[in-house]
């Protein structure tokens, strides 16, 4: 394995400049930041926490949540730690943070408190600084995440990880193709490696950071094969950081059998790679993300998507889920709403509990051409790279080869049009220049076809439209009427 | 055959939901509108240039992740700064932090200038009907007016 | 086939005592009825709405719902059937219609009129004879059964069925043991004679009738072996007396390879018992209940064992699911809350519909096991009853050889003890004097072992009690905490 | 050792809901309580009968399929008619039809003279508790009596 790590030097420079992004900046003291993090206990390591939890098999339930104001954020959190009986919890960040308008922040705060409610959409938590952050830290029992959607996530990983946070969720692909319309795929790349310098870093002094590339991208029909590379990537270049503790992540795309096929085929494939790349002393575990599409706005029948996502979590062995809410159609959950979506999925995951369910059918099919469109996607980019995989992700990206559905960036190629087939399964219709070959295409096609015979109509755009409404109007497959 | 009717459609702010943006360029487009596609993440400078550059009758905002309140205030008067006085406003989506009751969010915008407030169910045939009689309805004004 | 039909001779002389016992018993005219359901439309026809459903391998949705006056009765099915979505509909009886208590239930008509509420537990049918019964089918769109749990069955049969319901649950064992305490088991299979020999005759006359044995017995930690046995036994007397449209069921256990083994098994020994009995000429489909035992009453918990159930069902492949609501652990549903479970179940169903989902692992194993329990419990039967199925059963009650965990009847053995093994599937503990060969108890004690090892106690009833409070507090599996 | 508590238990009325009674009637015997049994559908003349039969302190009447308002009601009455005057009524389950605020269910029964009305969830421990108290506190008012 080459020396990719970033060097202290080069990352110094880095550190001096993003620091004085914002006044907040000036709180960090990364060895006052690695003594803090020292004191924090085991139960509230994340990275710890979920690998035990691993170890035993158990599958870890974590909502999602953040409103602007510290005090109403603890609340919230409190909240969802007793009533709500989370496993884990995440401090989600605003929109404005996220793109590091933190003015455009500052003034939703004042307005927040001029309101009396929240009118961000997250916790604007670099605004809040390090003391701010270990306010709420500090008055939790479980571990904290931060979950964001981020670009240049340089400033708010060195105050939220000074801040006693141990995971920060994110990567230089997922936390820019779908979130973001105009950054480059090397310059969100660059950034993120600063980030997982610092968790590197971290690591080093013996501190345990749990790391999560984004695994749901658009959550709009993502096949599989596409998530699971980025993620692979984005694994490999954490690692190279020094990132240790390392969370896979998944999108559920409500077929059950592809559902879980692609969880224990992500473990399999993602520890091939890792390998492949010479990486031996890491800790991998999986996220599993409840359905995120378009949710019904009925609660009774949120309920149920929560439930089935959670259901499909457990069988597929997720170490993590990911919890909706039966508000998520309408808006940010109240605290009340959120505790409820991690009730109902508690009671799911218990029920489920060591019940070892295993899969009959064409499961070995499914996860043999899983695997397949995985190396058909990845040697592509090793040989666009010449044998590196940084090099080869942002070629990829410029040629197509590698393709998100549905996503903002004008950096992706956007050309990739994914359908389910007659029994809910995400398969590809249209693949631009994606690099599958004619073999794996030739099956989806079949899969396709069989569906449009059954429909009686012709595979076009507007089954995609149908896949894309089906499960907030009642059903997986966007059938006609 | 009348002159076709050309609107802008965008997500504003920083909002990157993308999905229904798609759908929707894809939907007023088959229902016979010119549209001028802004995508996500749209400032208000933006949208009004589009509107000006391309003769729009209407302007149709999307606001998903839930700062519309801040985002959207504003777009009105600046529209009419630019003397775009009588376009019309559409705005749809996830307008607020929230689930909140939707008479109260058609309220909010109706104050802030908007001329029609979709919530996320409302049936897209509909709403590209109101959007046809709404601009029947501006042209006729203004021959009025001449 | 002998011939076990009860005469025309004997069925006239009882019917003219049956119809004296509660005024509205004149209303019956039984050649009037016949006209009456003749002009009922084939998509109000319970048996053939079900029947369509089974080879279209669609999983239809049913719930409970009975409330003491005709007007809130309406309007409850109808919201149902709007808002809800159901796809067929109940008309549940009051408790004291079961034990054929008429003045008890016409009390409490006249107290619910005056309260303007429901002090009834369900729709008094017979208070409001063949007119009344009429008012409501005539009200809805879908199919209406009468859903019940009446050891005496006969007059409301009568009226319900002149009243255009075309579907009717029950049978001598089911509608007794778990409902009753001192009615004699031949007592009650005699009745139901009556009752299915008058379902019979409106099949004679061209009109299909769906019957439908009641599968889940207590509710509580049934093992299927027992339940199947009692459905096998209720279909073949139900079949003697030339029942048609016949609907076997199943009340979920919460294990998923149990309950999928256990209903995919129903179908096949079923049939295989009616063929053996002589019987060629029916239409077979099967139900599923969701989780009948104790609930949460945590509303959002409540949705996951409600969606729970659905996946369970539909993955079974049942014809219908018996749909539960978030009030269940706290009393009768309002039409809200009822409709909310529906629309739980509807969306459940409706992601999972042409999944297609096939189990591997130990089903095979499971499948055979369930067909040796039952057999051995069969074989006993039939030997007690020197091969005859109705005397074999009395017998069989009477000498413990099929006994009915926690039910009420005084006639039933009550010494066995069922108990969850360690993966949730329900075992016998102590098998009292249950026909089961040594061979199945041994290795229903092997797995039970497995559990009590896990938990590091002994077997033992107070696992029996943990078990049955299991759901209620969030877990499959009654653990030590 | 003082003299044993003994309790008449039973489901009300023409309820069969069997399990609950299963388990209360281990759950006391283990408390130490003289359990006398009569399982479901259990008339309130049964109740009565059995209370003067065997002497007991207390009886314990569960409603679980929501006719319990019904069938509850006059209990106290007959107690009192029969000499029974201070006998502990206890009752507990799913009491009224539909889902019910508590404390307004509570009020019903002890109107009708119940002592103490119990949700399903009440924990038993604490129940067992209560009910070796009022039966102490019965004893010693019966004792200051004579
Ligand atoms: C998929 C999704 C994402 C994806 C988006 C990927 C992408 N690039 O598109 C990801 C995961 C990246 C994402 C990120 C975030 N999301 Co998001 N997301 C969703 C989700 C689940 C579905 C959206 C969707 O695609 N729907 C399908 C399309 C077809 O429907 P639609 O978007 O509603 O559009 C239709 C209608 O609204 C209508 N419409 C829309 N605009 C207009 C305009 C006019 C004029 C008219 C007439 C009609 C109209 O027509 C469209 C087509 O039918 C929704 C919740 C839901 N709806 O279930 C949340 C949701 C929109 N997200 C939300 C939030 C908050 C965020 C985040 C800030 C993260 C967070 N804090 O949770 C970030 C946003 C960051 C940013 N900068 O924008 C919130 C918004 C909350 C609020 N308003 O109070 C929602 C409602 C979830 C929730 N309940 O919390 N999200
Ligand atoms: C299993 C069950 C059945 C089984 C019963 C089998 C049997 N023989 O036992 C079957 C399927 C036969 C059945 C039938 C009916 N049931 Co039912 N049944 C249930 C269910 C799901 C669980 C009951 C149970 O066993 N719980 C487990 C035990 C351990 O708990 P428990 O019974 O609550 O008892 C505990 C506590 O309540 C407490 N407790 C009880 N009594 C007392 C007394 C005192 C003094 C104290 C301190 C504590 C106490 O301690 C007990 C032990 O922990 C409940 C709903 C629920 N709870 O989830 C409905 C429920 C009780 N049934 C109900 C009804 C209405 C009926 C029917 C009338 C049918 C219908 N219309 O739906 C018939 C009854 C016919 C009749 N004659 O009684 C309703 C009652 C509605 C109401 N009160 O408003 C319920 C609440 C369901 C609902 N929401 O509609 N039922």
């Amino acid at each position: 394995m080459g020396d990719y790590k970033l060097s202290e030097q080069e990352f110094n420079k880095i550190r001096n400049e993003v620091l004085q992004t914002w006044p907040t900046g000036a709180e960090v003291d990364f060895d006052e930041a690695v003594e803090y993090q020292k004191a924090i206990p085991e139960n509230k390591n994340f990275a710890k926490v979920l690998w035990k939890a691993h170890k035993n098999g158990v599958t870890l339930l974590q909502p999602r949540a953040g409103v602007a104001l510290i005090k109403d954020h603890i609340e919230l959190l409190q909240y969802l730690e007793s009533e709500g009986e989370a496993d884990l919890l995440p401090t989600t960040i605003d929109a404005y943070t996220r793109l590091n308008k933190y003015e455009n922040a500052a003034d939703g705060v004042e307005k927040s408190l001029a309101a009396k409610t929240s009118l961000l959409n997250g916790f604007p938590a670099v605004n809040h600084g390090v003391k701010g952050c270990r306010i709420v830290t500090e008055s939790l029992k479980v571990p904290v995440q931060i979950r964001h959607g981020t670009p240049d996530a340089r400033l708010l990983a060195e105050i939220s990880l000074a801040g006693g946070f141990t995971s920060f969720e994110g990567g230089g692909i997922s936390y820019n193709v779908p979130y973001a319309k105009k950054v480059p795929i090397q310059k969100s790349i660059d950034d993120w490696k600063y980030v997982d310098r610092l968790v590197g870093a971290y690591e080093e002094r013996g501190i345990s950071i749990n790391r999560e590339p984004f695994g749901p991208l658009t959550g709009t029909l993502v096949p599989p094969c596409i998530s699971h590379v980025v993620g692979i990537i984005e694994g490999i270049l954490a690692l190279r950081q020094g990132v240790k503790s390392l969370t896979l992540g998944y999108g559920q795309g409500g077929n059950l059998l592809q559902d879980v096929v692609a969880l224990k085929a992500l473990k399999e494939v993602a520890n091939y790679y890792f390998k492949k790349e010479g990486f031996e002393d890491y800790e991998l575990t999986t996220v599993f993300h409840q359905w995120m599409g378009g949710f019904p706005a009925d609660e009774a029948k949120a309920f149920a998507v929560i439930s089935w996502g959670t259901a499909a979590g457990v069988m597929a062995g997720a170490d993590k889920i990911i919890v909706k809410t039966p508000h998520e159609a309408r808006g940010i959950p109240t605290k009340e709403a959120n505790a409820q979506g991690i009730k109902c999925s508690k009671q799911v995951a218990n029920l489920l509990q060591g019940q070892n369910i295993l899969l009959g059918g064409r499961y070995q099919e499914e996860f043999d051409l899983l695997k397949r469109e995985i190396s058909d996607l990845m040697d592509k980019i090793y040989e666009l790279g010449d044998g590196d995989i940084e090099k080869g992700t942002v070629a990829a990206f410029e040629a197509g080869t590698l393709d998100v559905p549905f996503a903002p960036s004008i950096y992706n190629n956007g050309k990739i049009l994914p359908m389910r087939d007659n029994e809910g399964l995400i398969r590809i219709y249209n693949k631009g220049s994606l690099a599958l070959s004619d073999e794996v295409m030739e099956y989806h096609k079949a899969r396709l076809e069989e569906r449009a015979n059954y429909e009686r109509r012709k595979v076009s755009f507007q089954m995609v439209t149908d896949d894309i409404y089906a499960i907030s109007k009642g059903r997986l497959i966007g059938r006609t009427k | 055959m009348s002159k076709p009717m050309t609107v802008v459609l965008g997500v504003i702010g920083s909002d990157c939901h993308s999905v229904g943006n798609t759908i929707l360029n894809v939907f007023f487009t088959e229902q016979g509108f010119k549209v001028v596609n802004l995508g996500v993440m749209v400032s208000q400078e933006e949208y009004i240039a589009a509107a000006i550059e391309t003769g729009a009758e209407a302007i149709l905002v999307s606001s998903l992740y839930g700062h519309g309140e801040i985002d959207c205030a504003g777009l009105r008067e600046k529209c009419i700064e630019q003397g775009l006085d009588d376009i019309i406003l559409y705005v749809g989506g996830n307008l607020v932090v929230g689930k909140t009751d939707y008479s109260l969010v058609e309220e909010k915008f109706k104050k802030m200038g908007y001329n029609r407030v979709f919530s996320p169910e409302f049936p897209l045939e509909d709403m590209a009907e109101l959007l046809r009689q709404d601009i029947r309805k501006r042209r006729q004004e203004r021959e009025n007016k001449d």
